[in-house]
């Protein structure tokens, strides 16, 4: 999509109807919304007629992501990757997360296989007032026993929602594995230089998205897209080879060429999203401490150097939790306001009694304490200071945390009349300015826990 | 030794038809002038692409040929084939190229610019001149180093060399002058893949610059991935010796164990040495100049334009690369030295132009007006052609009626080199004219006029 | 081809070591004896090796009127008159490692007069320098009674100078007889010289070889045409000699010679203006030596003292302290 | 369209719109019209598929080339040396220099990395608040400044020190700049690598400190970290530049403010005499901004803005500060002693992808890991791609 494209570019493509199907006033609305992707084309009912089909075509081409959204779906749930519109997140935002795979082996008894498969699904972590999970399974035959990996394949359909990965360099095992997959579009772990044939034959007729894998040899790549796209495939994903060990620069090297190529030189044969396996760091030798560790850091260099899609292999939460937080922090959008509202809030039912304690408005901080706060069932009023959307040591640094501004927000709360006493429990963090605070606001300082997890111990000790 | 490709090889590539039209009676004849670089494959219009492409690539060069710069002032550097002259010849003459840096003020510049185009030697036969300028930019700013250029471009179109460490300046640079298809230098292991992007962009030739021949090696097989083959090599070297090594190397390698990544014509840099007594320091820069010339040195740069120094380099050079099989001649004929008038006397001498050279310019030193007449010996010396007796007196006697010299001069006398005393009695019958055995030195000339001849 | 080979050729023969001027214990009077030759490799492919012996170099002092640039006799002055005080000077303030007698030529030979000096000269320089010398006769034939005084003048300085290992020539192919006897006789090295030409010097040295001398007493002189005047015949005639010397051929394993000197002959030293010329004519001599020297000549016998001292700097360069350079990048820096 | 084919046609649409959004497999109907056109239930952002062509199959693989994507920067960041040996009036064994970027980060397919990022290690002159698994590194040094610098050097291989003068906090201890000034003789006698010496953030008191040590560390080229916007930028410069030392100047996630303090600070100080520090959140606390501006001020100082075109020096032991690098979090996500430093890695490994030069660490395994990676990104050895293709069949 053209970065400066403008909403007269849509409007003059649209029926101009104004019929408000789309919830909105009239068709100028729609289309300032669609350029800000504040709403989708689809919204536009009339635009569905095929009296309307070429505009729509138009529209898409001007909207439609540089890079290709790729879905990967089961019977009841789909994963989209790719779909980017531009290379660096400062430019305007990332829109798919990169979807984590966890893989399974055909060789696993069925009760190990089924456990594995539930813990992925299972696997979860609350992070700021939302659910970080796991995407696909990545289902690989080391068997190369066609039945063996159908049979696990149907496993896994019947016991995960997640779609899958099919991971097989084998056309007869991939071809019993997709006919096991009912109703879901699993994605086609991959077709090389030695299987493009059949494996492109197998997804155009499954209809499934296909990776190619070309290590290390970006002419090869692109000549397999070029030959897929003459097979009328279009849903590509690419896999230029992830090489741990000294390979690691090859690896950054290549991921970053395919995607400079495809957003600054329009490269339509490299406009595909990206697969990295950091998954390969256990075929080193070594010790598996050591694989765990490198295939935890290549995951995340990958998740910042262009990665729509990784497969790993360690299920154990120390490597998945910096993982799918720096996902979730790479991937929000950098327009979005970092900072909540300031101001008093109240948990529970706090009375004239019940303890005053303060937080800034960068949204993580505060959303920490909050559920630090209701974890401990707490009844107390919280009071917001304007740091300009800055974590307490930062804001402390910065020197946008100080005595005064706390001293004014205490007035401005009107806590006074709330409470009789005149206590009020600051961050740890901010212990350096307890003295003045005191000086400013005439309040007595309590100095808290370094981190909100402390507040229920101390409180039970501290607060009388 | 180089080793020599086989007509055989060559023939076996050609259509066998014997037709000729390529200037040479048989295609084994054509082979033969192949091998030797006499004749050009593209001469023989039945060749298919396939046989085209095989004997190009067979014949090519083992040394790459290269083109700097556009239209009449292009040159051409490399396309050598062998270690030593006397195999067979240097082919394409060593550049001088005139240094010239963004910090100098205009005014410098343009008279730098004009001292270089204005040093010219009428010598042998041929003109002897500085060939380009090497731009530098020490400022490491491009608008300035694009202001220099205009500046240059306004007082000359001979080729250019662009040298800049910094990519993005050179970008500029190209965007202005990149049709004249400069030279861009150093393509270093920094900036090897932005220079490999402008250089196929622009279509120019670049300089390699490594520490030592395995990077020059690697530099230029990234620059062969991208395309780009038009290539000089900086040798490496901290000192003289090491350079000189490098250069010998770089040839040897090429020419003798077909080394591809050293195919290349070389860059060499004379005024990079240090020298810290002032008073040597230029003379070091001509006997480093004269030691490059000496071992394959490609394009020189040279710092100034000094007459004491750059007389005598170009004269080494002229001497070089003389193909030692055809000695340098001149069109036989008569030259008018001085303002002879009808009692002036009447001299021969031979068509080889050093002879000539010596000949014409002691009489002009002597102050002496003559009608020399300049027998056709196949560019032999006196001596050499007497002995060879290639000195033909009708060949005299030709001159002396064609070139209507009775009727310029009253007198019937005409004087021969001291040497050629032997041929005195035919030329007198074959010309009917009274031969004087002049002296054996043309510096003798005046004295032996002063006695032989105006007395008379 | 990953590894790039050092050396390209592996050389069966080498140049032998000849030895100009005797010592006290070698029945000489010269304080030091100067080696020349003993080749291994090309010259200056140090990457293969380096020689045992640098180019040395001989300053030239005129017994006879030379037809030299206007100047060359403002720089000598009146030293051009007195050989004696000429070779003195050459040795103690331009620091001369040998001198190089140039008795005299086709034209002054002819005025009888000189002969009569010339071995005076030899004796008076013998006492005043004690450097090895070289005996120079006539180097530009004109008839063949040439042949025969040049005979004479070398015979008889090979009688003055017995013993003290002086290089006399030059003898020629169809002239080397007396010299070459008297030179075996008196141990002296012989210089041979032959026109631009393998074939020529090959024949020469094969007699001189017959006579009884060795290589090890012959220093080859393939005749010098100085820059701009025939130096690429010199230069290739030079390359061609030493290559089959070192690829075997056992008759020219002997050093070879430059006489940068010539230089000074080219007709555009002539014009007048004196600084130009004179720095014209040392580049000149400089390059003519430089082109000989990277050719495969062990000795130059130069005139001018700058040129020579430049000429050492050049050859010191190869040998021992080799001059720095600074980067491309330091060069990109530099005003 | 006929009216029949039009009644046809709408029953096909009908019956897909029901199948809601599973697809249905179109291979047996035959299609009558040949004007048919297919209409699929249409799905956010999913373009028309065009009518389906007759495809017909490549035999073999279609040739395609690659040339990599190379573009040159007009920009360049200047190089900063830190530490001066005895030759240069220093006393240290080895300098560094870093910065020196022609292109962004790693893309070295463009251009090679002209100076590796180097990994120093803290050192603080006071208690601090430390995880444990921070903590059980240090324990035996924690009240020596000088021992805890010969440790990270000698023990863990520290390329440079930064020492925190926390201690000289008004509002801590309070220490006086004489008694600073010796703590750095002191960690300057105990170590010969370049010396970072960090203040306490209090920026009248910092100042006063950096003149006493500038004056105590004569010619040693010591890092001051850091100059600020509301500290006595004149003064500050004229100690650090009279004695020879360099500086970092710190904002806090602001590429405006960063560009005029680095203006104000090129009164006083040569270009190559600054290093930039735009704060680095915790992974989890803010990475993403901390990463963006870096990244963002790296390209723009590489598309020419002359006020960003420094190296960038990041605070990475921040990363201790998100919970989950030492909290409690239940057994699934143990062991804490491998969660803490890989929080500390993941951190340091995004910011050497937007641009970082220095990096200040603490945990030993992720110093060590760090400097490995940056080893191997900037050697670019070549790979061997049949080592790790079989990754698909292997059993692990």
């Amino acid at each position: 999509m053209a970065k400066e494209l403008s909403p007269l570019d849509i409007y003059k493509l649209l029926p101009k109807t104004n019929c408000k199907e789309c919830g909105l006033e009239n068709c100028m609305a729609f289309a300032t919304k669609l350029v800000a992707m504040e709403i989708g084309l689809d919204a536009c009912k009339p635009l569905l007629t095929s009296k309307y089909r070429r505009n729509r075509e138009k529209i898409w081409d001007l909207i439609k992501p540089t890079l290709k959204e790729v879905v990967i779906k089961s019977p009841t749930k789909e994963v989209k990757i790719g779909g980017e519109y531009v290379m660096y997140r400062h430019e305007l935002t990332y829109i798919n997360p990169t979807a984590i795979a966890v893989d399974v082996t055909d060789d696993l008894p069925k009760d190990e296989l089924i456990e594995r498969v539930k813990k992925i699904e299972n696997f979860s972590y609350s992070y700021i007032g939302k659910e970080l999970k796991l995407n696909l399974v990545a289902v690989r035959s080391v068997t190369e026993d066609p039945e063996k990996f159908g049979e696990t394949v149907k496993t896994v359909v019947e016991n995960t929602s997640l779609p899958m990965i099919l991971c097989t360099f084998n056309p007869k095992v991939m071809k019993s594995g997709l006919s096991e997959a009912k109703n879901s579009k699993p994605l086609i772990y991959a077709a090389t230089k030695d299987n493009w044939d059949k494996m492109g034959e197998l997804a155009s007729m499954y209809n499934c998205p296909l990776t190619i894998f070309a290590p290390n040899d970006i002419t090869l790549l692109k000549s397999l897209v070029k030959t897929m796209k003459e097979y009328g495939i279009e849903d590509l994903v690419l896999d230029p080879g992830t090489f741990p060990g000294d390979g690691v620069s090859a690896t950054l090297n290549n991921f970053t060429m395919i995607r400079r190529a495809a957003f600054k030189e329009n490269d339509e044969l490299l406009s595909f999203p990206l697969i990295g396996t950091p998954i390969t760091a256990w075929t080193q030798e070594g010790r598996i401490l050591d694989k765990k560790w490198e295939e935890t850091y290549l995951a995340g260099m990958l998740i910042v150097r262009f990665a729509d899609a990784l497969i790993v292999h360690n299920l154990e939460g120390w490597s998945l939790l910096p993982q799918i937080i720096l996902r979730e922090n790479i991937y929000t959008d950098p327009r979005k306001p970092v900072a909540v509202e300031p101001g008093i809030r109240t948990f529970g039912q706090p009375n004239e009694n019940s303890p005053v304690l303060f937080t800034t408005n960068f949204a993580l901080t505060y959303y920490t304490v909050a559920a630090d706060i209701q974890s401990a069932k707490l009844d107390c009023y919280l009071l917001v200071v304007d740091t300009e959307g800055l974590s307490v040591d930062s804001a402390v640094a910065g020197r946008k945390l100080t005595a005064d501004r706390v001293a004014d927000s205490i007035k401005e709360s009107k806590i006074e009349e709330k409470v009789k006493h005149r206590k009020i429990v600051i961050p740890g963090r901010a212990s350096r300015l307890s003295g003045e605070i005191e000086e400013k606001s005439g309040w007595k300082v309590l100095v808290g826990p370094l981190d909100s997890s402390g507040i229920p111990k101390f409180m039970q000790e501290k607060w009388k | 030794m180089a080793k020599k490709i086989s007509p055989t090889d060559i023939y076996k590539l050609l259509p066998k038809k014997n037709c000729g039209e390529c200037g040479v009676p048989t295609c084994m004849a054509f082979a033969f002038k192949i091998v030797e670089g006499k004749a050009n494959p593209s001469q023989c219009p039945y060749l298919s692409e396939e046989a085209k492409d095989a004997l190009l690539t067979k014949t090519a060069p083992p040394v790459v040929k290269v083109e700097i710069g556009t239209g009449r002032n292009k040159v051409v550097i490399g396309g050598e084939k062998v270690a030593f002259r006397h195999e067979e010849k240097f082919y394409n003459e060593a550049l001088f190229a005139v240094e010239i840096s963004d910090r100098m003020s205009s005014e410098e510049i343009i008279e730098k610019i004009k001292e270089a185009e204005e040093f010219r030697i009428e010598r042998m036969g041929q003109t002897l001149k500085l060939n380009m300028f090497a731009v530098k930019s020490v400022s490491g700013n491009a608008e300035k180093f694009v202001e220099t250029l205009k500046i240059v471009k306004q007082h000359t179109n001979l080729p250019l060399i662009l040298c800049s460490t910094t990519p993005y300046s050179l970008m500029k640079a190209l965007e202005f002058v990149g049709e004249d298809k400069p030279l861009i230098c150093p393509v270093t292991s920094m900036n090897v893949n932005q220079m490999a992007v402008l250089a196929k962009k622009f279509k120019t030739p670049v300089a390699v610059h490594g520490s030592n021949l395995e990077e020059v090696k690697t530099l230029i097989t990234r620059l062969n991935q991208f395309g780009v083959n038009e290539i000089l090599i900086i040798p490496p070297g901290q000192n003289l010796m090491d350079e000189i090594s490098s250069l010998t190397i770089i040839r040897r390698g090429a020419v003798e164990k077909k080394i591809k990544t050293l195919g290349y014509p070389t860059l060499v840099f004379p005024n990079l040495i240090k020298v810290n007594n002032g008073n040597f320091k230029d003379y070091w820069e001509v006997m480093a100049s004269a030691a490059f010339l000496l071992r394959y040195g490609g394009i020189i740069i040279l710092s100034n334009i000094v007459k004491w120094a750059v007389l005598p380099l170009m004269l080494l050079r002229q001497a070089i690369y003389i193909d030692p099989r055809i000695p340098l001649q001149i069109k036989p004929g008569l030259y008018v030295i001085g303002s002879p008038d009808e009692n002036s006397p009447v001299m021969m001498t031979t068509n080889y132009s050093l002879t000539y050279h010596i000949v014409s310019n002691d009489l002009k030193i002597q102050g002496i007006s003559t009608y020399l007449l300049v027998v056709d010996t196949g560019g032999l010396s006196v001596n050499t052609s007497v002995a060879g007796n290639k000195i033909n007196p009708d060949s005299v006697a030709r001159l002396i009626k064609e070139n209507r010299i009775e009727e310029k001069v009253k007198h019937k006398k005409i004087i021969i080199p001291g040497r050629a005393a032997k041929l005195g009695g035919e030329i007198e019958d074959v010309s009917g004219w009274e031969v004087l055995v002049g002296p054996f030195d043309s510096r003798e000339i005046k004295g032996f006029l002063e006695k032989k001849w105006l007395r008379q | 081809m990953s590894s790039i080979p050092i050396s390209f050729e592996k050389y069966e023969g080498e140049i032998k070591e000849v030895e100009i001027g005797a010592t006290k214990t070698e029945g000489g009077t010269r304080s030091y004896s100067v080696t020349v030759g003993g080749d291994k490799y090309l010259p200056l492919y140090s990457f293969e090796g380096i020689n045992p012996n640098p180019p040395r170099i001989a300053h030239e002092v005129y017994c006879y009127h030379a037809p030299l640039p206007g100047s060359l006799f403002n720089f000598f002055g009146d030293l051009v008159d007195n050989p004696v005080e000429w070779s003195r000077e050459a040795v103690n303030k331009f620091k001369a490692e040998m001198v190089n007698l140039r008795l005299t030529d086709a034209f002054s030979i002819r005025n009888e007069t000189f002969k009569k000096e010339i071995s005076n000269v030899i004796e008076e320089v013998l006492q005043a320098v004690k450097v090895p010398l070289l005996i120079t006769g006539v180097m530009d034939i004109i008839e063949m009674d040439d042949y025969r005084k040049n005979n004479e003048i070398l015979t008889k300085s090979a009688e003055i100078c017995e013993g003290e290992k002086c290089l006399i020539g030059p003898v020629y192919t169809n002239a080397f007889q007396e010299i070459g006897k008297a030179c075996l006789e008196k141990k002296h090295p012989v210089l041979a010289k032959t026109n631009m030409d393998v074939n020529q010097a090959l024949k020469l040295n094969t007699s001189l070889l017959n006579l009884g001398l060795t290589n090890k007493e012959i220093i080859m002189d393939v005749t010098t045409g100085a820059l701009g005047y025939g130096i690429e015949y010199t230069f290739s005639t030079l390359e061609r000699v030493k290559i089959r010397a070192l690829r075997g051929d056992k008759i020219l394993q002997s050093p070879s010679i430059i006489f940068s000197s010539e230089s000074w002959l080219a007709r555009e030293l002539q014009e007048e203006d004196k600084l130009e010329t004179e720095k014209t004519g040392i580049t000149f001599e400089v390059l003519t030596a430089i082109t000989g020297i990277m050719a495969g000549a062990n000795i130059s016998s130069s005139l001018h003292p700058e040129a020579a001292k430049l000429i050492n700097e050049f050859v010191n360069n190869f040998f021992n302290e080799p001059k720095q350079f600074i980067t491309v990048e330091e060069w990109l820096k530099t005003r | 369209m006929s009216e029949e084919a039009n009644s046809f046609f709408n029953s096909i649409l009908d019956l897909i719109k029901k199948l809601n959004n599973s697809e249905m497999i179109l291979e047996n109907i035959e299609a009558e019209f040949s004007e048919l056109e297919f209409e699929p239930v249409p799905q956010r952002f999913i373009p028309y598929p065009a009518a389906v062509p007759q495809i017909k199959k490549p035999t073999e693989i279609l040739k395609t080339e690659f040339t990599p994507p190379i573009q040159i920067y007009p920009g360049r960041v200047v190089e900063v040396k830190i530490g001066a040996t005895k030759k240069e009036g220093g006393t240290r064994d080895k300098t560094v220099v870093v910065g020196g970027e022609t292109s962004p980060a790693f893309y070295t397919f463009e251009s090679p990395t002209p100076h590796p990022p180097v990994v120093s290690l803290d050192v603080f002159d006071t208690k601090i608040p430390m995880a444990k698994a921070v903590k059980n590194n240090w324990r035996d040094v924690l009240d020596d400044p000088a021992e805890w610098a010969k440790k990270a050097v000698n023990k863990f291989g520290a390329e440079m020190i930064n020492l925190h003068m926390e201690s000289i906090d008004p509002l801590r201890e309070n220490t006086s700049p004489s008694e600073a000034a010796k703590t750095v003789e002191e960690v300057l006698q105990a170590v010969k690598v370049p010396l970072t010496v960090g203040g306490c953030g209090d920026p009248v008191k910092d100042l006063q400190v950096f003149e006493k040590v500038a004056e105590a560390a004569e010619g040693e080229r010591i890092l001051i970290n850091s100059v600020t916007l509301d500290m006595d930028l004149e003064k500050a410069a004229k100690a650090i530049k009279e004695h020879g030392h360099v500086v970092i100047a710190f904002t806090s996630m602001d590429m405006q403010q960063q560009k005029e303090l680095d203006r104000k600070l090129y009164e006083y100080l040569p270009k190559e005499n600054i290093i930039m520090d735009t704060t680095t959140a915790a992974l989890g606390y803010g990475l993403d901004y901390a990463f963006t501006i870096m990244e963002r001020t790296r390209l723009a100082a590489l598309m020419g803005d002359e006020e960003l075109q420094h190296p960038l020096s990041s605070g990475t032991t921040n990363a201790w500060a998100a919970r989950e690098a030492w909290i409690k979090l239940g057994p699934e996500w143990e062991p804490r002693e491998l969660r803490g430093p890989i929080w500390e890695v993941v951190t340091a490994l995004t910011l050497l992808l937007a641009g970082v030069d220095l990096f200040m660490m603490m945990h030993p395994k992720a110093v060590e890991t760090v400097k490995s990676v940056i080893q191997r990104l900037v050697e670019q050895k070549p790979v061997k791609p049949q080592e790790v293709i079989n990754w698909v069949t292997k059993k692990f």
